[in-house]
């Protein structure tokens, strides 16, 4: 791995951010509506009588710069970007933006990585056996399950398990992220954060499961027409160590690569089964958000969920190297 | 064209004899059928709202039940699955057709040509799609089903791009392209006579994606109440649904046939990929 | 060893999501399931869990803020049209309704022990009159009508109004609909910016406020609030303790979950149901209740629903057009569809509350030559014809042979105008208007009124309650902005000279004053013909409460106040209800 | 008279990596037609150079250094009309006979495309008469060629068409690219012998770029020895197979096995290591006899020549005799 390569990646992700940067400021700025005429319609709604209704206007805009020059804007939104400084929320007005967002956060990160690692984990292995010719004849019948499982896309599945473990049998919680908000550690705290993150892990690793299965097998037949797992067979080496050694490290490679593209997809999976589950993380935010017109809070949450996909694609990037030999000679 | 259809032909006989692509045609043509023979025997005004009895179970009168908003729900999935079909395709073909432009483009020219669109391609593909989706669906107030296509389609093409510029890389660098070159053959000439013919299995792969993930954003977009509202596609019943609280109240009629239909569409169109993956990959082929 | 971290590092990145989540300071005290008296939050989160700020107008109020978070001066009871005093003892007007005289509970403490006084009034009225209008709209109202604001002595203060307001009372300090303007604490807030204090810090104690109820924990999905058994109420004898050891306010979300933890009693009040959901919900768990025990069930809203046209636009600036909408609109069918006959079709603006018969009986003869209820395809074609209009295939177009086209706009998450969306389209475009329905959220919803945009809308028509001039108040020119600019009242930007005069004589007619039955009846004649919003149906929201744990919930049998406990009100309802003896 | 093709002083350098260069061909010069049509044999093992020096001759390949000329302009900034000239009368034929053909068209679109892309023919069926008589030319039965796919062909009948193809555009310089290292051994004469025919009987200048001395000698009239980039060797075909002058151009004739049944094949003798044969410094061609050149060591009071210099003395002494065959 040279320098140039690293550099080159470094490059990438400012590129990346920057791109997603502009386009998020571009953007909500079409919109018809302003900011502040949500707040406005939440003074008016209900019946409260409103006298002045401009000057309300007027002064909103004026405290959210809303009145200058468009070029003027977007430098300062950019700064501010670059500090991380996303502004204060207007529809959760005084709460920053920042402080919304580093709320939602970690729920969604522990929910999606740990789906995500578990569906990549098993996905990755039962996709290995179904290419594998010498696995039991129960995993090949699985592969028509699991194509079915991939084809059907994550909020419907949220959906099916919503209602069949949770509004019919009422095995589970129907949403939420625990029954009151943890304060301390204990093993009951850590078992309700469990029970009630349980659904919706499990409708995106059941929705991830065959996507990961698919691509493995894919990349696994193809690495078993290599000639050296020929080689190894001819060298008589056993069977379960030519399977995990071999074929299914090479056949990984792919499937790190797609990891990264995963986990921008997951991100915004997790929108619509946050939004099912009412679960508190960036999703549900985000969709919240949307409603309220809250530019600032939409710009934030995408601005950060770029940057954690920019972030992870760029250490698979640098981590890949070290993964293929191959590519250390760039 | 006649040599295309010729040269298709071994395509299609593969093709025909995979049971994969069997399967996920004849799902289809079903489905298809539904909405082109559902109509002679079914007023697919029905589907409109206050036409009926409100929150019936199936019966001899309404096969599939009425919703709560006094819609027949066999002539909403009648009426539904073409549109929602139609928007799919769309957007599929209009997102499909750009991809592989500018896969084309960047793959042959290479050079800044390159840069530039490999750099905006992979860098959409960093963005969470769905998050740019709401907020253009959300601004753009999406109100029938072509603009909605339009919107995703704006958003979907960028795979395309980036497996036809992969092959085109690779093609570039073949004789017969060279041999064009020295034929007098002007670069769009060899992009569009000599490459493309032989990315078509690859785009066409490409556009079944596409198409089904044209389907599953705009789903995602009406289920959030963003869709085209006085259309009724599948999208929008599971909204309707989902509004008057059908689960907890246990009208299981009104979910369960648009859920399985996108279901069964969405396996379709998976089959029908896979076919063509297997096409074009052939070590696939031989496992499968 | 190794595989043990490794099973533990997925619990690891949950440790640290609650950790980092949402601050919560004080640790919640363990208090039984028995004393605590949970709502459901009506907003699908809590949108501000760090900011106690009552004024700043992205604060949510409904969740326990302005419940149990303050008291108001006074609270308007709808059934007994009585302003029952609380932070106040009373007040009086004077001959000409513009100046007031209020007195205030002599023995009223703040949190932190400081006595309650005609200051903090005075204070917060200024504030607000220096703060209008980023302070919303109680800082618009203070400054619209507070001319001066002295203290008399300790707990007496006087408003001089800047002109005559019989109702300023009920609409500043009563708790008219909703929500009301909560006094400050002077000594935390004099030293603070108004306009970005978020009031928001447990460990110093704050909210300060003189409510029975201290704020312990807040988070995005709740609100803790635990009794303050100190409260000047109990020690001055002026009520008992409330029996709720703690109050939360909790998000339950969708319908679907609502229905399932009411179900289970874990919650005792539950917001909007749908009928059938109500009724399974009943059916499973026989101590849930709505208002009645039988259909309608639910309490009526003071908002009746409406349609409103942009009247400065053509072709909806023409009555005849709009009476023919009417009478093309099937109430009926909008209140089984949408409503699934849990209210019934509105006459008028007004919401059936007995204040309002009389009125409405006196119109009866406009009612009669006006009959805003009738359904009659045939007439509305009638009407149009005569009007000038011609039909194109199935759909009517103007004189010049434009199509008249209507984009109904919908305001996305209010869940009953959804409903009605399709069935309003549905019957217009029966009747040869070629209507469509376009939901939008709040700001698009808001813009495309503000600039004129909108053709046609659904609202909430909120306005008066207990006599109707609020509601005429609406319709006043004074909120007919030209296009482009913001209209409010009912936006439908209509304006009428005559109408103005009447609803001016109104406004400083007290709501007892026999002369407000002539001007009803005056103004309705000039509206009525007019037609610049169409009613459609009184509005019953479905709501609930569970008497699993706690007794003593309003009902129509025992309707010692309304039961809206997303209302200020609510804190009547927490100040009577009792433990349920086991 | 035909057109002359020359690369003077050209190098081709590579850009790897942000500080990382590979130099393909240095200071290379090399004459195509002119006065004496001529078959030129660029000998080199892989990684010589030659595909890039294909590349350079085709235009395909701006050099780093030096110039290529057609007819007296430099070829890079040819454009309009002198550009398509160029890329007519400059034809290739290439090792693969097979790659060459998009497999999505029958070998008919191979032939008719360049010539409806010139502008040479106004109607299909003119295209086709034209077809028909140039597939005859190179040994091919029309009807049994037309309306194939290549598969179907054999790669002596599609390195066949190939010269056709290239034939079917008037050229005045063909570049062949090893035409016969991918084709059956029984046919590589016939088609060795159909492209000494185009510049016996048409006058078309041939460079023959390959690996194998032994057609080399066969076909051309000069041999130049490319070896990492650079020239080493250049001069008069029988006097370079007889009698080598650089120890690279000895050694690749060593390797060589002989057909002489009595002389052992040299099977123990160590395969030239290429890298051994690299220049260390500097470089020069410098005449061993008039039409000989080879590399040494730059010397300071002596002028380099350059190869152009000493194949188009070689064609000059050739000319009046080359139309007997060779044996």
């Amino acid at each position: 791995m040279t320098w140039g390569y690293v550099f080159r990646r470094l490059a990438m992700f400012f590129a990346v951010v920057l791109a997603a940067t502009t386009v998020n400021f571009i953007v909500p700025r079409l919109a018809p509506g302003d900011p502040t005429a949500a707040v406005l319609e939440q003074l008016m709604s209900r019946g409260q009588q409103v006298q002045g209704a401009q000057d309300i206007v007027t002064v909103y805009r004026e405290r959210f710069g809303l009145d200058d020059p468009m070029i003027v804007q977007y430098g300062r939104y950019l700064f501010n970007s670059l500090r991380l400084d996303l502004g204060s929320s207007i529809s959760y007005f005084p709460q920053s933006v920042t402080s919304a967002i580093l709320g939602a956060l970690p729920w969604t990160i522990a929910l999606l990585s740990v789906s995500t690692v578990i569906a990549f984990g098993l996905g990755s292995l039962i996709g290995a056996l179904l290419a594998w010719p010498g696995s039991p004849r129960a995993v090949h019948r699985l592969a028509p399950f699991l194509m079915v499982l991939s084809a059907i896309p994550y909020y419907l599945l949220a959906l099916i398990v919503l209602y069949l473990l949770a509004i019919w049998t009422g095995w589970f919680p129907l949403g939420g992220a625990y029954s009151v908000f943890p304060n301390g550690f204990s093993f009951p705290v850590l078992w309700d954060l469990a029970y009630h993150a349980f659904l919706p892990a499990l409708s995106i690793v059941l929705a991830g499961l065959g996507f990961w299965a698919l691509g493995m097998r894919g990349a696994m037949i193809n690495v078993l027409g290599e000639d050296y797992l020929a080689l190894a067979e001819a060298k008589g080496l056993k069977k379960g160590r030519i399977f995990f050694k071999y074929a299914m490290r090479n056949a990984m490679l792919p499937q790190v690569t797609a990891l990264a593209i995963a986990l921008g997809t997951a991100a915004s999976g997790s929108v619509l089964v946050e939004v099912a589950f009412n679960y508190p993380g960036i999703g549900y935010l985000l969709y919240n958000a949307l409603r309220s017109s809250d530019y600032f809070l939409i710009q934030g949450v995408a601005f950060f969920l770029v940057i954690t996909v920019a972030f992870a694609v760029l250490v698979l990037d640098l981590l890949y190297p070290l993964l293929d030999p191959r590519i250390q000679r760039l | 064209m006649y040599s295309l259809l010729r040269n298709t032909r071994a395509a299609l006989l593969y093709l025909g004899a995979s049971p994969k692509m069997i399967a996920g045609l004849v799902i289809l043509a079903l489905l298809l059928l539904i909405g082109l023979v559902g109509p002679l025997f079914i007023d697919v005004r029905l589907a409109e709202p206050i036409s009926v009895r409100t929150n019936q179970p199936p019966s001899a009168d309404h096969w599939l039940g009425t919703d709560s908003g006094g819609r027949e729900l066999l002539a909403v999935i009648i009426a539904g699955t073409p549109q929602t079909l139609r928007m799919g395709v769309l957007a599929g073909v209009i997102g499909t057709t750009i991809g592989v432009m500018l896969g084309l483009f960047s793959g042959y020219f290479g050079g800044w040509w390159d840069r530039i669109i490999s750099g905006v391609t992979d860098t959409m593909l960093t963005i969470p799609p769905l998050a740019i989706l709401l907020v253009v669906a959300a601004s753009v107030r999406a109100v029938n089903v072509e603009m909605m296509a339009l919107i995703i389609a704006s958003l979907s093409w960028m795979h395309a791009t980036r497996v036809i510029r992969a092959q085109v890389l690779t093609l570039r660098e073949l004789g017969y392209v060279q041999m064009a070159r020295l034929s007098g053959l002007g670069n769009f000439s060899i992009i569009f006579r000599e490459i493309f013919p032989n990315v078509i299995p690859i785009a066409f792969a490409s556009l079944v994606g596409a198409t089904s993930g044209a389907i599953l954003s705009g789903m995602g977009l009406e289920v959030l109440g963003l869709g085209p509202q006085n259309t009724p596609t599948l999208g929008m019943t599971i909204y309707w649904a989902l509004l008057y609280a059908a689960f907890s109240r246990g009208m299981w009629w009104w979910w369960c046939p648009p859920i399985i239909i996108l279901a069964l569409l969405f396996i379709a169109l998976f089959l029908i990929a896979s076919a063509l993956d297997d096409f074009a990959n052939p070590r696939l082929r031989s496992q499968s | 060893m190794r595989s043990i971290t490794r099973r533990y590092g997925a619990l690891g990145v949950l440790l640290v999501a609650a950790t980092t989540s949402t601050a919560s300071t004080t640790l919640a005290q363990q208090v039984a399931r028995e004393d605590q008296l949970i709502f459901e939050n009506i907003s699908e989160r809590v949108t501000t869990p760090e900011n106690y700020n009552p004024f700043l107008p992205s604060t949510l109020q409904h969740a326990g803020l302005q419940q149990v978070g303050f008291e108001s001066l006074f609270y308007y009871n709808y059934e007994t049209g009585e302003m029952v005093p609380w932070l106040a003892s009373g007040y009086q007007f004077n001959d000409s309704f513009d100046e007031v005289t209020i007195s205030l509970q002599p023995e009223a403490k703040w949190s932190d022990g400081t006595p309650f006084t005609a200051d903090d009034v005075v204070y917060t009225m200024n504030m607000l009159k220096d703060n209008a209008p980023a302070l919303g709209n109680y800082s618009v109202n203070a400054k619209t009508w507070v001319k001066d604001i002295a203290a008399v002595d300790a707990h007496t203060v006087k408003i001089t109004l800047t002109s005559a307001n019989p109702r300023y009372m009920l609409d500043a300090f009563g708790v008219r609909i909703y929500g009301t303007t909560m006094i400050l604490p002077k000594h935390i807030w004099e030293n603070e910016d108004p306009q970005t204090f978020t009031n928001y810090d447990t460990s110093k104690g704050w909210p300060v406020s003189t409510s029975p109820y201290q704020l312990i924990s807040s988070t995005s999905t709740e609100t803790v609030w635990q009794r303050r058994d100190d409260w000047w109420g109990a020690a001055s004898g002026f009520h008992d303790l409330p029996e709720p050891l703690q109050v939360i306010f909790k998000t339950a979300g969708s319908e679907e979950r609502r229905a399932a933890m009411a179900g289970n009693n874990e919650l005792d009040s539950v917001w909007v149901l749908g009928r059938d959901n109500f009724e399974q919900v009943v059916a499973n768990n026989n101590d849930v209740f709505s208002w009645f025990p039988e259909a309608p069930y639910a309490y009526l809203d003071p908002c009746p629903r409406y349609m409103a046209f942009n009247t400065t636009q053509a072709p909806f600036d023409d009555p005849q057009l709009r009476w023919a909408i009417s009478e093309a609109l099937n109430r009926d069918a909008i209140v089984d569809i949408a409503w699934e006959n849990l209210t019934v079709p509105a006459k008028w603006m007004t919401p059936d509350y007995p204040p309002f018969a009389s009125y409405m009986d006196n119109a009866a003869d406009l009612f009669s030559e006006y009959d805003t209820l009738a359904y009659d395809v045939d007439k509305s074609a009638a009407t149009m014809e005569a009007a000038g209009y011609t039909k194109n295939g199935d759909f009517w177009q103007d004189k010049e042979g434009n199509p008249i086209t209507i984009d109904l706009v919908i305001r996305q998450g209010e869940a009953d105008q959804t409903r009605m969306a399709p069935v309003v389209t549905q019957l217009l475009q029966r009747a040869g208007f070629d209507a469509n329905f376009v939901l939008s959220d709040i700001a698009a919803f808001s813009d495309a009124l503000n600039s004129g945009r909108a053709d046609a809308w659904l609202d909430v028509s909120c306005g008066g309650i207990s006599d109707p001039y609020g509601t005429l108040e609406l319709y006043h020119s004074r909120h007919a902005a030209p296009m482009g600019e913001v209209a409010t009242g009912a936006r439908t930007r209509w304006s009428n000279p005559d109408f103005d005069a009447i609803v001016d004589e109104m406004a400083v007619t007290a709501s007892d004053d026999p002369r407000m039955q002539e001007l009803f009846h005056e103004a309705l004649a000039i509206w009525l013909p007019e037609m610049p919003a169409i009613p459609l149906v009184q509005a019953a929201l479905l709501t609930s409460f569970n008497g699993h744990y706690w007794d003593n919930f309003p009902t129509s049998e025992n309707n010692y106040v309304h039961p809206g406990f997303w209302w200020a009100t609510d804190l009547l309802i927490v100040a009577e209800v009792t433990k349920k003896q086991p | 008279m035909s057109k002359l093709l020359e690369v003077s002083g050209a190098d081709v350098v590579f850009q790897l990596g942000l500080n990382k260069t590979k130099t393909a061909l240095q200071n290379v010069a090399l004459a195509v037609g002119g006065q004496q049509p001529s078959i030129t044999a660029v000998v080199g093992e892989s990684g010589s150079g030659k595909s890039t020096l294909i590349r350079l001759l085709l235009g395909l390949q701006p050099p780093s250094r030096g110039s290529v000329r057609y007819d007296g302009a430099e070829v890079s900034r040819l454009s309009g009309a002198s550009q398509r000239t160029f890329r007519r009368e400059v034809q290739a034929i290439f090792q693969d006979p097979f790659a060459v053909y998009n497999p999505f068209y029958r070998v008919d679109h191979a032939l008719m495309t360049p010539m409806r892309a010139f502008g040479l023919v106004r109607s299909r069926d003119e295209g086709y008469a034209r077809i028909e008589t140039t597939l005859q030319r190179v040994g091919l039965r029309p009807e049994e060629t037309l309306g194939k796919y290549p598969h179907q062909l054999s790669g002596g009948q599609r390195q066949r068409v190939m010269i056709a193809r290239a034939l079917l555009l008037d050229p005045q310089i063909i570049l062949a690219d090893e035409p016969v290292s991918m084709v059956d051994a029984s046919l590589r004469s016939t088609i060795l012998e159909i492209l000494f025919g185009l510049n016996r009987d048409l006058g078309i200048s041939l460079i023959y770029v390959t690996h194998d001395l032994a057609t080399a000698y066969q076909v051309a009239d000069t041999i130049v020895v490319l070896h990492g980039g650079h020239i080493l060797e250049v001069g008069d075909a029988d006097a370079v197979i007889h009698r080598p002058q650089h120890p690279y151009t000895r050694a690749l004739l060593e390797a060589v096995p002989s057909p002489d049944p009595d002389r052992d094949w040299n099977l123990d003798a160590e395969p030239p290591a290429p890298s051994a044969f690299l220049p260390t410094g500097p470089i020069g061609l410098y005449h061993t006899e008039p039409l000989r050149a080879v590399a040494m060591p730059l010397r300071p009071d002596e002028a380099p020549t350059t190869a152009a210099a000493v194949q188009q003395a070689v064609n000059a002494t050739r000319s009046h005799h080359h139309v007997q065959a060779k044996p």
